[in-house]
């Protein structure tokens, strides 16, 4: 029965889609985003993973919308029609969606216990991590510990692309001088004249960043770990620059706590790693950071999960004011 | 049941190639983008389609409780980080096109290479 | 007693169930966009308190229902909220409360 | 039971789309967007249960919590747009 519904979603998903790229006008599209992220998180929950479910939730329903919205800003809403090429394209993608279709007869059905990628190492995950680390949410174990390199380098990609950002949007603009009177940038007011959102928000605010800290901290028992709730704790955060003006936000969180947090959340990162060499064991292995290797694995996934969450905030945090605070030609 | 048994794969072909077709027809750059994102989705529904077992829960281990059957835990940690990483390098490809937008004027993809024709 | 909750339970799911669809209905069929708002808005609030009621019965006193009143807490503070930004940020853009079928205004 | 309300909350999701779809303004397509964020919400309460995971209620309350931001950032977007707008004609004359 359940098969159904995640039948149903997939259908609405790929109707959502083709609506996107249908429409011309791009804040349509990326409108319709908002409901492709909804569902993307909604199929994730039916098929089990609700980990993956709550990172989309923490990402697409605020900080996707909020992050294209100021690109729109900066550069245009309406896209221009180009027909040259399309039946040509068309035609490519039908035959290209035709054969992906006949591969799939030859996959294992969906929910095979017996197909290949239930039979490798996943089945060693599952059995070996109640003894080696003693967390029940196996996701968070195999993130922090059994994979630690990957999750390491993933960190250091969302770093990267930071200060990529940081890098193109901060500089001086190619032709005009920026403005002298901030007071005529209009993302400097907020929403500071909406008294009701403006009130609902500031009650809002708190919860979000103790749900946050709650989604950091109780990774290990349920779902959840660094990467949602740094993302949760941006999306507050990011609600409170909507609210008061993005001035007002980097006053409370300035520029240079946030490229601290970037730095800092990485550097700690490492720094596990580096402990464990230190104490005679290998980079990333945290089995060495206390009396009791159970507890050391612990210990090691709670600070490079903290170690996750910081960085993850700054960053997010960094490209959204990075946007905020361009000035439109 | 059995019908559906390759619906989640179908749904992946489609909107891949959804996302695909977006990326090589339409001009605009934004919308590009947004094609490369949906494109970046359907992969995350493939890897999040194999960790599903019959029967199976989430793989978090509930007290008390025996002879649970779990979901697959390997692709759920990939496609986690892979959705944060997703969209901070989304955020870099905006921020280059908010540049050619401020240094060109436009966004739209023969637009630019016109200025560069004939500059 | 625990088939009263259960019955209980059935008849606010089953009431939460309709008005989603009454009020999907609305949001689909009614002519401009004021009166879909009016149709999304109130029965999103009454479906949220009914159903959310409903599973509550089922949990009985346990974390989940504490969870479950923080989320109806903050559906019912944030929906009404986002009805009126919108329908402020509607009004203050010229889109005018009318009974024309037709306010095709593509802006 | 959860089987009738999670229907009628899908097909309520799949009106909510097809309004999104259709517009024709789009303070419409924002208006379905957040019916489409509660729906939602409820939905993953209800397949919570549905489940027998109700730990699972924690992603049900992100979307409570989260989803506002969206209509806030639209409703931003309107109104730095008139002033955008406002100011280029002042510009302009």
């Amino acid at each position: 029965m359940v098969i159904l519904f995640a039948v149903f979603l997939l259908t609405l998903l790929v109707l959502t889609a083709v609506a996107i790229v249908r429409t011309e006008n791009l804040f349509v599209a990326v409108m319709l985003t908002g409901i492709f992220s909804l569902l993307m998180a909604a199929n994730f929950f039916v098929l089990d993973a609700a980990d993956v479910a709550l990172t989309e939730a923490a990402i697409g329903a605020g900080i996707t919308t909020v992050l294209f919205l100021g690109a729109l800003a900066l550069t245009a809403e309406h896209e221009k029609s180009v027909s040259a090429g399309r039946w040509l394209s068309m035609g490519v993608v039908v035959v290209t969606t035709l054969i992906l279709v006949y591969a799939t007869f030859d996959k294992p059905r969906l929910g095979d216990p017996e197909a290949p990628v239930h039979l490798h190492v996943a089945p060693w995950y599952l059995e070996e991590t109640p003894e080696l680390i003693g967390i029940p949410n196996v996701v968070t174990a195999i993130l922090g510990s059994f994979r630690g390199y990957d999750t390491l380098g993933e960190l250091f990609v969302i770093f990267t692309a930071c200060i990529g950002v940081l890098f193109l949007l901060s500089g001086p603009r190619g032709q005009h001088l920026p403005p002298d009177d901030m007071a005529l940038s209009s993302t400097a007011h907020g929403l500071r004249h909406h008294l009701i959102p403006k009130v609902v928000g500031r009650l809002l605010i708190p919860f979000i960043v103790l749900f946050g800290f709650y989604v950091q901290f109780h990774g290990e028992y349920g779902p959840g770990g660094g990467f949602q709730a740094g993302a949760i704790v941006a999306a507050g955060i990011i609600l409170y620059a909507l609210l008061e003006g993005e001035a007002q936000a980097l006053k409370a969180v300035p520029r240079s706590v946030l490229m601290g947090m970037v730095i800092g959340g990485a550097m700690l990162y490492g720094a596990v790693g580096i402990a464990g060499i230190a104490l005679g064991g290998n980079f990333l292995d945290y089995s060495v950071l206390a009396d009791n290797p159970v507890k050391g694995q612990q210990f090691g996934i709670l600070v490079i999960e903290l170690g996750v969450g910081i960085t993850v905030c700054g960053a997010l945090l960094s490209i959204f004011h990075a946007f905020a605070a361009r000035e439109p030609v | 049941m059995e019908l559906f048994g390759l619906y989640n794969y179908w749904a992946f072909a489609v909107v891949l190639m959804t996302g695909f077709y977006a990326v090589i027809t339409k001009g605009n750059l934004i919308k590009k983008l947004i094609g490369l994102s949906i494109f970046q989705s359907a992969v995350f529904l493939l890897y999040i389609t194999m960790d599903k077992v019959d029967g199976g829960t989430a793989p978090i281990v509930q007290k008390g409780v025996t002879d649970q059957v779990f979901s697959n835990p390997l692709p759920q940690v990939l496609i986690l980080t892979a959705i944060v990483v997703g969209i901070s390098t989304t955020a870099l490809g905006l921020a280059i096109v908010v540049r050619i937008k401020e240094s060109y004027g436009t966004i739209e993809e023969h637009e630019i290479q016109n200025l560069d024709h004939y500059s | 007693m625990d088939s009263a909750i259960d019955v209980l339970s059935w008849i606010l799911l089953t009431l939460g169930g309709a008005f989603v669809f009454v009020g999907g209905l609305g949001a689909l069929r009614l002519p401009n966009f004021y009166t879909r708002m009016h149709a999304a808005s109130l029965t999103d609030s009454m479906a949220s308190i009914l159903i959310l009621l409903g599973i509550m019965l089922q949990a009985g006193w346990s974390l989940a229902a504490i969870k479950l009143l923080a989320i109806l807490a903050f559906l019912l503070l944030t929906g009404p909220t986002a009805s009126y930004a919108l329908a402020n940020s509607a009004l203050l853009s010229g889109l005018k409360p009318g009974n024309s079928p037709a306010d095709s205004t593509e802006n | 039971m959860y089987y009738l309300v999670s229907i009628a909350i899908l097909v309520t999701m799949a009106l909510a789309l097809a309004r999104a779809v259709l517009g024709p303004s789009v303070y419409d397509r924002v208006l379905a967007v957040n019916m489409f964020g509660t729906k939602t919400t409820l939905l993953l309460s209800v397949i919570a249960f549905l489940y027998g995971r109700p730990d699972f209620l924690d992603l049900a309350l992100t979307y409570a919590l989260i989803n506002f931001i969206g209509v806030l950032a639209v409703l931003e977007f309107f109104q730095s747009r008139s002033t955008r707008r406002a100011n280029d004609r002042v510009d302009g004359a």
